[in-house]
Formats: C-alpha cells, structure tokens, sequence
C-alpha cells in the first residue's frame, strides 16, 4: 500500500498556525506512507494536478488531503484522484483547519493535533475499499411547498422549464405575505397589481398542479423518488362546484370571524373567498366561527349556494403524490404582540403591527384604503413607527436583524403622508438598513420629502392618556427622553420562523436554526442546497428576506432543480450497508432499527434467513451496523474496521 | 384551610412610618388563618444605602436575618415591604447561585446562612398560597364607589430573575386580590412608575415631580384611591402629597391605602385595628362609605327592581301607544 | 466641548474593573436608548443612563465618577427590566456608585450623607431609627430643615419614636459593619 | 490552552456528520478558540456509534470521549440519535463496572449552526477531563 499525504497551508488560514512542513515530516515516518508534501493551495488546479502527477510518479494507491473541512472539499479531490486512476473512495481528508488550525492559538499543540488527526486518517484510508455507485432512475416532477412570491416564482420557473409542478399551499389562497402588501419599496409600485398576474399564472400553467388549504403531511424516500402524503384540509365547500360568486358571503350571519387574511385588522364572516384576486377563488367555512358548527343550526349558505357546493360533512382528504425534488419556501412568521407589556401589545387596539397597517392601507383592505385606528374609526394625525419591535432583541432570543422592516417603515411613512397629508410620522430607530438598489435614496426621501420625523432611540414603553398613546422613548443624539402623543402606533415586529417550520424540517430531514430558520447547504456558495439532496430552500424560510432577493431565491432554487433533472439517471451513493451473508443469523434486528425500511428479510437457498439491503433506499446512516450483534451488517467506507483503525492510531496503550 | 406558618420580617419602616401597614397585614392574616411569627431580635436588612457601600456587606446585613428564620424551620419568610425582600431575595440569590459569594458573605457573619429560606412578598403568600377564592370567601362588607388604581411600584416585579412573581410590565396580582374582595378596580397606566423611593429627604423636588406623575395619572384613571404595597411609595403619595400639592400647584385629596387595609375593610375589620386614622390624607370617606354585603344586595335588588318597573311602565307605555295607533290606523 | 482624546483617555482597566465587579459587559451595549427612554430619573441626572453606558463603552474613568447620575439613580429597576441586551444596567450604576465611594468621589453629598445617616443609625442600633437618621442628616447635611414640614403630621399619627428601639443583638450588627470595614483595610 | 493546564489528555470525539461535526465547522469558521486535547472522528450518524468504539477509545489511552449528534427529532435520517442516546445512555451506566468514572464520557446534541455551544462543550467537556486527571496512570486503572 503507497498512502500520499498532501497537507494544504491554505494560504496563512492552516499554516499561520500549523507547522506545516514539520507535519509533512512527520508523516514521512509514517509505515504506508510513501509519499507526504505540503501545498499553498491543494484545492487550486496546480495543487490538484499536483496530486494527480504524484499519484502517477509516486504509484501512490490512497490518498489523504489534509486541508479544509471535508464537508467544503471530499467532493473536489474524490474526482480529483478518480481523474488520476484511482477509485474516489481511495480518498480520506483530514480536517485541519476548521477544527484545528482556526480553533487553536498555540501552534505547537495545533502541530501536534494536526499530525495526529491526519495519522488517523492514514490508518483509516489503509483500511478503504474500492466503491462504485449504481445509477437509478428519477421522477422529474418537483414538490413546491409554499405559495408565496418564492414558491410561486420556483413552480413558475420550473413549470416553464418543463416539469411536471406539484405546488402546495396551506392557506386558502396562494400570494403569501406579498399579497397582503399594500405598495413595494422603493418603488411604491401595487403589490398585488405586480403580484396578480403571476397567481393567475399559476393558476393557469399546464404544468402546475395546485393544493391550496392543504399541508405536507409526511415525506418518505430519497432524491430522485419521494413520496409526499399531502392533507386536503376540508373546506366544507366543493370546490368543484364552487365558482367563487361570493353569495355565501355575502349572506353569512356569522360576522365576527377572525380574518386571517387580514391579521385581524377587521372581522370577518365565517365563510369567505380571502380577498378578491384570491387563486383559487373559491370561499372556505371556518368551523371555530361557524353558526352551523358551533351551535349544530344555520345553514345559510347551503340554501343561498347556486351550485349546491356547501358540504358541512366534509373530511380532510390525505392525497399522494410521487416527485423527484422539493423546494421548501415555506416562508416566515411574525412574533406575537403580546410579546412587548410595555407598549400595550394586545391591550391597546391603537397599537398596531406593520402587517396590519399595510392592510389599513390597501385598497382593497377592510377600510378600502382609509387609514382610521381600530378603537374609534377616526383618522390619526400623528402616527408613530417603531422599528425593531422583537428584532435585535436578545432578551426576547431575536439576536437578528429582520432585514426589511426599515425600507418598509419609511415606505408607510411616505403613503401615510399621501394618505393623510396633514398628518404627522415620526419613526424611532437603532440604525436604518437600506443596503439594497435604490434603498437608501429611500430612506432619504420619506425624510427629505414627506417630513417624516426619524428619532434615534428606541421606545421604552406606551401608554394611553385620554384618546392619545403616549409614546415614550430617547433621542440618543440629543441625550434626552422624548414623548409623542400618538393616534395610531405601529410596531414592526421581528420576523420569525414561520409557525410549524420545525415539524416541517422534521419531515424533511433537513436541518434548521436556533430560530427555527431552514440551513443553507453554504452560506455562500450553496445558498439554495441543503444538506440532503433534493430539497432546496427559496425565500424567507432560509431567514428573513424582501421580494427580491426571494424571487431570486425562488429562481435559483428553479435551476437547481432543472439541472438535477438534466439527466435521467442519478448515481446511487455506495456508502451503503451491506450485509455479510455468511456471519449473518438472520435475526434480523437491523431490520427492526433501520429508520428507512431498507432492510428485507431473505431467504438463501439452503432455507437459512439473513438480512439483505435495498441499496437505493439505504441512506447510509450504519444504525444498523452498531445495532448487529454479530458484526455482519456494514456500513460501507464506515465498518468497524474503518473507524476502529482511526481510534487506534490515537490511542495505543 | 390548613394553618401554615411563616416567618414574617416586618422591616423597619413597618415599626414607624408604616405602622398602619403592620397592622393591617397581620389582621388580615389572621382572618385568613395564615400564622405568622416574627423573627427574634431581627435587624435592619441595609436596603438601598448598604448597596451603595458594597455587595458583600449589604448582603451580610440581610443574611443576618435569613440565618436566625432559617433556624425558625418556616421555610418560607414573607416580607410585607418590597424593599427589603428585594434585599433579601438578592441575598438569598447570591448566597445559593455563587459559592464563592456565599463565603464571602458567612466570612463577616457570626453564624453562616446555609440557602434555606424562600423569600416571599405578603403579596404572593396571599394570591399563591392563600387563593384567591379563600380571600374572597371572608368578605362580609363592600365599599361600592371606591375606584382603586393599584400602585406597585419598581420593584415589586423588578428585575424578573430576583422578583420570580408576576409580570415585570404588566403586574396583576394586587388588582386580583383587590377585585376578589368585591372592589373596582381602575385601569391604572402607572403601575410601575417609579415614586421616587428613598430620594424623599434629599431629593424631595425630584420626588415630588414624580409622584405629581403617578397621582395625576390615578385622576385620569378614573380612580378616587390609590392601593399600594411599599412603605416607601405609600410614604411618597401620601405624606408627601402636600408637599407635591405647594410645589406643583396642584390639589390632591387622594387617599394612599395599603391594599391590607382595603382587604381588612371588606372583613369588617375596624378602622382602628387597620390603622385608618395613621394615614395623613384622610381617608374617612371610604370608611363611612362601607356597608355590609346584605345591604349591598340589598341595594342592587332595589335598583333592579326600580329599573325593572321603569321598563315595565316604560312597555306598557309602549304598548298603549301601539294599541292606540292600530285603533287610529282601524279607523 | 473639548475633543475627547481617545488614545489618552480611554481608560481600559477601568472597563474591565467594572466589569468585574458588576458581573456585566459593557460591550454589549448598542447604545439603542431604551435605559435613558424608561428611566424616571433621565431629567435629575447630568448624563443620563444610555450616556453613563458611552462613557463606561469609551473608558471615562473620571467623568462617570464624578457624574450626579450614579448617585440619583433610585435603582428602580426599569432600565434591567427593558435592556434588550441583556445588561443589568442597574447593576452597573451600583458598581459605580460603590467604586466613586470607595475613591472619595462623590458628587451628590447630600445622598450620600442620607445613605451614611441610615446606615449608622443601623450599626448604633440594629434597626432603623428614622427619627435619629433624619436628625443626623438634617446636622450634617447643613439642610437644618429637610422635611421640619412633614414632622407635625407624622407625630400627631403617633408614629414617630424619640427613642430608638435597640435590639439585643445590635453588636451582632455592628459587628458586620467593622468586620468588613477591616477587610476593606486589609485589601486596600 | 492555559485554562485546561500545560499538559494536553487524550480526548476522542465521535461527531455525526450532519450536525455536530458542521457546528464543529462553523465554530472554526467564526474562529471560536477551543482547548487543542480533542481529536475528532466522523461518523454519519451519531447512531452509528458503537459503545463498543467509546469502551475500545478509554481502554486503550484516550482519558475522555465526547460524542455529538443532532437535536433530538434533527436527525438527518429520521431517529439515528434517538438510537444513540438509547445505547450511549446504558454505556454511561456501564462504565463504572468497568472502573472507569462515567464523567468520562459525555454524549450531547450540536447541530451545524451551533458553533458557540459547540465551543462551549469542547471546553467544559476537555476542563472536566483535566480535573478528573489521565486515566491510566490514576486510581481508576489501578481498580
């Protein structure tokens, strides 16, 4: 066996605090090591051709990179060595800069560690063997879970490309958090005048099938073949029938529904369509505020229904669907205003969020458009902004900027004054983050131009005197504490994971945040990947996000979706189990552990019973390894061998 | 209920200035068969000044107090002034979170403190311990008309991790206690606006500017009395509303109750065992305003039935009305 | 104003004293206003809160001590209860108060002389004995007449003692007092 | 590192692939400093720890072994930790029978974002170790 070790300085990353060229020394000493250099870059083309020129002048047959994480690079150097001859798997890394070089300050124990750590990946590359993939066939359909601007841009995108489209939403409507938006910075260009023509086409793509009201209820499989178990949410209205006339409606006697749609900025009836450009446009009954399931009478709107559509007996419905890969824009959440006592969040009407007075000024919104304060229906004249409610907030767990909520203060500052136009704003903040195109113009305008009053500080608490909330806070640039008497105050409270993300990762094996916000494969050269593959990630799911950065997310993750499908067939990973027929006893605990049902019971010819491994459903996990009592299970290029080799070149007694 | 026992460290101000306190907190306790004893030979917990000095120390000088309750075997201490069981909590704290801190501290004592002692406001032994249905069910008298605006204080409920009782924004618990024994009370924006505690002889200005705030913001609320829980803020509104009154021009006439007192008048407890006549805006009126249950259903069953009869005349009106229109239309 | 020179001024073990001391960073601050907004004393103080946090961020020693801020702040507790940040900022003013008294500077005397009243009335005694704190303070603090408003109302509610009441173990108390004294020697 | 004393131990650590051996990553990215004892073994799934290699590590010269999966219900292939913590649970009752002080071995949940628990752990888990001293030439190898 001839090992080559090639130890990367990564610039000054690795060899400002390893001795690298001691390291290769040592390595030298090493028995089956014939080979050990040190590189300034070995994941440059020089340093890579390095490594296959020596594999050819050295007749190395293994190799060890010892550089980055393998996480950044296995996948570069395994077709490295393949390029030179050698089967990808005759490759191990040892990761002597995340964990070694950039955690360490002492260089002599960092030398030491990393000598160490790439020893054992000597002793486990002796013990690899050669592996070699199989290929399988893939169903070119996509999942898109979500139906907001990012979902909808990815289904689009993918629809146009060509693929079959499964698009899945959980309100009754698609459109999102955009829909709702009144106007769009900085533009101030009509949300859903923008928004509109891109639901109807989704509506109305050939290529896109749509579940609206309706939630992911499991996933199984693997990239290239998942099958998604999909709940129909009963809506108590055929929506076959249903032509979205609106009677139902109109004529419902239950008025005080709360209004999702809307956040509760009005009520609304029991059945409704959302909001008229809804997609689909067809009306839904909630039961929590139904006279017919509440108190077992009503039907009013089965009488008054043209179609006959009304079905208070309606069931959810749980349908399957079978795709190849599923991008996740499941989108974002907002934190409860109950969350802020001290401005009154909850207890006073006046206090408002951002979300609801985008809707106060929507046309198309319970007040068509009036800005009037929820207590008395009156017009403010003074109206406060307070930015960072929740966000950068430790002491509520939001260390994070919310990313948007600066561009879309000064964007209701600006339309409060053409609103209103005798009417007063005044916005407290921290900073003002206006990084984008155009964005800090902006910013400067709704000051500049439309009076708007930015006060540098945040608020401490409100209180109601009489009509007005008194809203007290501190302008840091003057040293002082300020008060304004308000008629209307708007919180823009953090963005949040949106509510069930968890369960949803869950579901997808995919990995999530402290705040529940999905993880990006890299955070910035695999913005859309996660680390499972086939499930990609559009939009604020990933972390707060404004439009367009969501629609190029949507887009992006649209590509990489059509790319996965370019080809027929997918290479199988060969880190599989495998199963030793001949130390096996069949009693088939592997089978009973395994978390992906890969394994079957088999019977040999003679009548004896062993396990057998499905390949392509194996994920490689080696539960079923340390589960074997006898040994005769392995986990490909992780046996006990392997990783035993590893332990044993670190601790001999 | 079963009889509990607590220690029960009254504080220095309770002995003076806050007499009526004292007095009314043990009365009610006794109506609510809770015992409690107080500590012997108890000293001064240090309060604001010590911790100007040092941590240690001011620690030391209330640890005093938790070592001799600790050797009471009460478990619980329970502290009618928020001042001082501020000072002891953060004592207690300290002592249990940080062994380091604990030696310190037992190093300046004669006898160490072991951690043994909960401390608890009488406030959260009454809502927590006690029940809110075992504090109504001894109500025998009302007080109809009295708005109360019930006054916490800072740091009643501050800083949440030494506090551990109600909310630090928003605190409830004297309005469910006041509201349990039958009394209204206001939706009050100045629960926790600082009176400005121990400042009252040195900075008797900048006091009286701020319990101007926390008087005028009671009017507003609509209430005639303000329901307090701290000698210091009581001694602010009340002693000193005089003094608020000349400098600020106002006229405030707002009786300061401590809510023991206000809980006590629903017992039928009398003005005298309650101290009444201690507090020095006077608060006669809602004393003579009191009356006994019966009376007031008394009252409301006369008010019913005065209204039912206006409403019965009132449709018969109608409806002779009615009956003679359809003559008129039958004609 | 003059302009502040950071290279000379910035006074980094100071930082790191209180620091220590408060059990607080004071790099977490981000200087959002909220302490100046919530506190009731903002209008008394010469800097107010968010400015004593600057100044602490900035290592000015000399001003903070000497500042009134420390020594009008009534520890109420608003500005911990609302930090974002998580900084016991009330926490922090104690530090200082206790720093500038250990080095002599204290700005506000009067507060301070109150505090120093209370105080020996609670080792002479064991207990509070208010009458004798206000005497003490009305002598020292030369402000013969603080409160000489407020005494008539109290007497004539009979709350107010002549006589201190002494506990047994009020040597126990004072022992506190020159036990820690003479540690505080020992130490410096 | 100064804090954990002059002489490094032998600390062997089992970190899963998707999760904690990315926080490991992401704690090296933001440069977070960690005592250097600890030498890192990838494995795919915390669940594919076999007590067997933690008993072989303290055996055979390693004084401590750490290892890190992802959060409970995390796990990149559905429930693989909720094996480990089964298996890694009845080890740690285990090894006082073998004369080995269970502090020894530690097993905890660090997902790819956390880079500062991970941190956290490194350097908790590498002190406890150091208090507890080298395990073979101490009281517990003698027993």
């Amino acid at each position: 066996m001839r090992v080559g070790v090639f130890i990367c300085h990564c610039g000054s990353n690795i060899a400002g605090t390893v001795d690298v060229a001691r390291a290769a020394a040592e390595l030298r000493k090493v028995p089956g090591v014939a080979f050990a250099t040190n590189y300034m870059y070995t994941c440059s083309e020089p340093g890579q051709d390095e490594i296959k020129q020596a594999i050819k002048r050295e007749n190395l047959d293994r190799i060890v990179v010892a550089a980055c994480s393998p996480r950044m690079h296995e996948l570069t150097f395994r077709r490295t060595i393949e390029k030179a001859g050698l089967n990808r798997y005759f490759l191990e890394m040892a990761n002597i800069r995340e964990h070694i070089s950039w955690v360490g300050l002492d260089k002599e124990a960092n030398t030491i560690k990393a000598i160490e750590t790439i020893k054992m990946a000597v002793a486990k590359v002796m013990q690899n063997k050669p592996l070699y993939s199989s290929s399988f066939k893939i169903n070119k359909r996509v999942l898109v879970i979500g139906g907001g601007v990012a979902g909808m841009q990815a289904a689009l995108d993918c629809g146009d490309g060509g693929l079959e489209v499964v698009l899945v939403e959980k309100s009754p409507s698609v459109g999102g958090m955009m829909a709702r938006l009144d106007k769009t910075f900085p533009t101030i260009d009509c949300s859903i005048c923008i928004l509109g023509p891109k639901m109807v086409d989704v509506a109305q793509h050939d290529k896109i099938k749509l579940y609206a009201y309706s939630e992911i209820e499991d996933i199984k499989g693997y990239v290239g073949n998942y099958e998604v178990k999909i709940r129909k949410k009963a809506t108590y209205v055929d929506w076959t029938k249903c032509t979205g006339c609106g009677l139902c409606m109109e004529k419902c006697p239950s008025k005080n529904s709360y209004d999702y749609f809307n956040f509760g900025v009005a009520p609304t009836k029991a059945i409704n369509i959302p909001f008229p450009q809804a997609i689909p446009k067809k009306a839904k009954i909630d039961p929590d505020f139904c006279r017919q399931f509440t108190k077992g009478k009503c039907g009013v709107c089965a009488k008054i229904c043209p179609t006959g559509a009304i079905n208070y007996e309606m069931q959810d419905e749980i349908v399957t669907e079978e795709v190849g890969a599923i991008v996740v824009a499941s989108g974002y959440g907002l934190i409860d205003m109950d969350k802020f006592p001290e401005y009154g969040g909850g207890r006073y009407p006046d206090v408002i969020t951002g979300i609801q007075y985008e809707r106060l000024l929507n046309a198309s919104g319970p007040t068509e458009g009036h800005i009037v304060r929820p207590s008395d229906h009156t017009e403010p004249k003074t109206v406060v902004f307070v930015s960072c409610a929740g966000s950068r907030d430790k002491s509520l767990g939001i260390p994070y900027c919310s990313n948007f909520c600066c561009m879309y203060i000064a964007k209701q500052a600006i339309l409060t004054k053409d609103h209103i136009p005798d009417s007063q704003s005044y916005v407290f903040y921290m900073d003002i983050r206006s990084p984008g195109k155009g964005y800090d113009e902006f910013t400067r305008r709704a000051q500049e131009d439309y009076g708007a009053k930015y006060v540098r500080g945040r608020v401490s608490r409100i209180y109601p005197k009489g009509k007005k909330l008194v809203v007290v806070g501190a302008d840091t640039l003057l040293g002082t504490q300020v008060e304004v008497e308000a008629d209307l105050v708007v919180l823009a409270t953090a963005v949040t994971a949106a509510p069930g993300a968890a369960q949803l990762a869950e579901k997808l094996h995919i990995s999530y945040d402290t705040f529940g916000f999905y993880v990006e494969s890299h955070p910035k050269l695999r913005p859309v990947e996660t680390n499972t593959s086939g499930v990609f990630l559009a939009g604020a799911a990933q972390g707060p996000k404004d439009i367009p950065a969501s629609v190029g997310q949507g887009s992006a993750a649209a590509a990489k979706v059509l790319a996965l499908f370019s080809k027929d067939m997918l290479e199988s990973d060969p880190a599989v189990a495998k199963v030793n027929e001949n130390t096996c006893v069949g009693c088939l605990k592997c089978k009973l552990t395994c978390p992906f049902g890969a394994i079957q019971e088999k019977e040999l010819r003679g009548g004896k019973i062993v396990a057998s491994v499905i390949e392509t459903v194996c994920a490689g996990c080696g539960v079923c390894t340390s589960t074997c009592p006898c040994g005769a299970i392995q986990l490909s290029h992780f046996t006990d061998n392997q990783l035993l080799a590893e332990v044993n070149a670190i601790c001999q007694k | 209920m079963a009889e509990k026992e607590y220690a029960y460290y009254t504080g220095c101000s309770l002995e003076g200035t806050a007499v009526e306190y004292d007095m009314s907190m043990r009365q009610v306790f006794k109506a609510l068969g809770v015992g409690i004893i107080e500590p012997e030979d108890w000293s001064c917990c240090g309060s604001t000044p010590a911790h100007t000095v040092d941590r240690v120390f001011a620690a030391a000088l209330a640890a005093r107090n938790l070592t001799i309750i600790e050797k009471m075997g009460t478990g619980i201490v329970t502290v009618p002034c928020p001042s001082c069981l501020s000072v002891l909590k953060r004592a207690h704290l300290g002592m249990t979170q940080d062994e380091s801190f604990r030696n310190e501290v037992n190093e300046l004592l004669d006898e160490p403190y072991e951690g043994g002692v909960v401390p608890k406001s009488t406030l959260q032994v009454m809502l927590e311990d006690v029940g809110l249905d075992a504090i109504a069910s001894k109500v025998t008298h009302a007080l109809p008309g009295l708005v109360v605006a019930p006054y916490y204080g800072c740091i009643l409920t501050r800083p949440p991790e030494i506090a551990q009782f109600d909310d630090p924004e928003n605190p409830v618990s004297m309005d469910k206690i006041l509201e349990a024994v039958g009394v209204k009370v206001a939706d009050y924006a100045f629960k926790l606006e600082c009176c400005g505690a121990a400042f009252g002889v040195p900075k008797r200005d900048m006091v009286n500017r701020l319990t101007y705030r926390v008087l005028s913001m009671a009017l507003e609320a609509g209430a005639n009395c303000i329901a307090v829980a701290c000698p210091l803020c009581q001694q602010n509104l009340d002693l000193r509303q005089g003094q608020v009154n000349s400098t600020m021009g106002s006229s405030f006439n707002l009786p300061i109750l401590y809510f023991s007192q206000i809980v006590g008048l629903t017992y039928g407890l009398s003005p005298k065992e309650l101290g009444m006549d201690k507090l020095v805006v006077s608060a006669d009126d809602i004393v003579r305003s009191r009356i006994t249950i019966e009376e007031l259903a008394q009252r409301e069953a006369n008010a019913k039935a005065a209204e039912a009869e206006a409403k019965a005349a009132e449709k018969l009106k109608k409806a002779k009305a009615k009956e003679e229109d359809t003559k008129t239309e039958e004609t | 104003m003059d302009t502040l020179n950071l290279t000379k001024s910035l006074n980094l073990s100071f930082i790191e004293q209180v620091s220590k001391e408060s059990g607080q960073n004071p790099s977490l601050c981000y200087q959002c206003g909220n302490c100046t907004a919530g506190c009731p004393y903002t209008h008394f103080f010469d800097y107010p809160v968010s400015q004593i946090m600057r100044l602490l961020q900035t290592g000015q020693r000399d001003t903070i001590l000497s500042s009134k801020a420390i020594w009008l702040c009534a520890t109420c507790e608003t500005c911990t209860t609302r930090c974002p940040c998580e900084i016991d900022v009330a926490m922090i003013m104690d530090t200082l108060r206790i720093i500038a008294r250990r080095e002599n500077k204290v700005s506000e005397k009067d507060v301070k002389l109150f505090y120093d009243s209370f105080l020996n009335s609670m080792k002479e005694h064991g207990r509070l004995f208010e009458v004798g704190t206000l005497l003490s303070y009305n002598l020292r603090s030369g402000n013969f007449f603080a409160d000489a408003d407020l005494g008539p109302k109290v007497l004539e509610k009979g709350k107010i003692h002549f006589l201190p009441r002494k506990i047994k173990g009020r040597d126990k108390v004072a022992k506190i007092f020159t036990r820690f004294q003479e540690k505080a020697k020992k130490h410096g | 590192m100064s804090e954990v004393g002059p002489k490094e131990l032998r600390i062997v650590g089992f970190l899963c692939n998707w999760c904690s051996y990315g926080g490991a990553d992401t704690a090296g990215v933001s440069r977070f400093k960690q005592p250097t004892d600890l030498r890192i073994i990838r494995v795919p799934c915390s669940g594919r720890v076999d007590p067997l290699f933690v008993v072989k590590a303290l055996l055979n010269g390693a004084d401590g072994v750490l290892v890190s999966g992802c959060h409970p219900r995390d796990c990149h292939y559905s429930d693989g930790n909720f094996y480990a913590r089964r298996r890694l649970e009845m080890l740690k009752r285990l090894l006082p029978f073998l004369g080995i002080d269970d502090k020894r071995f530690h097993y905890t949940w660090i997902s790819a974002s956390e880079g500062q628990r991970w941190q956290q752990t490194v350097t908790d888990f590498t002190k406890q170790i150091h208090k507890l001293g080298p395990l073979h030439s101490g009281k517990e190898a003698q027993q």
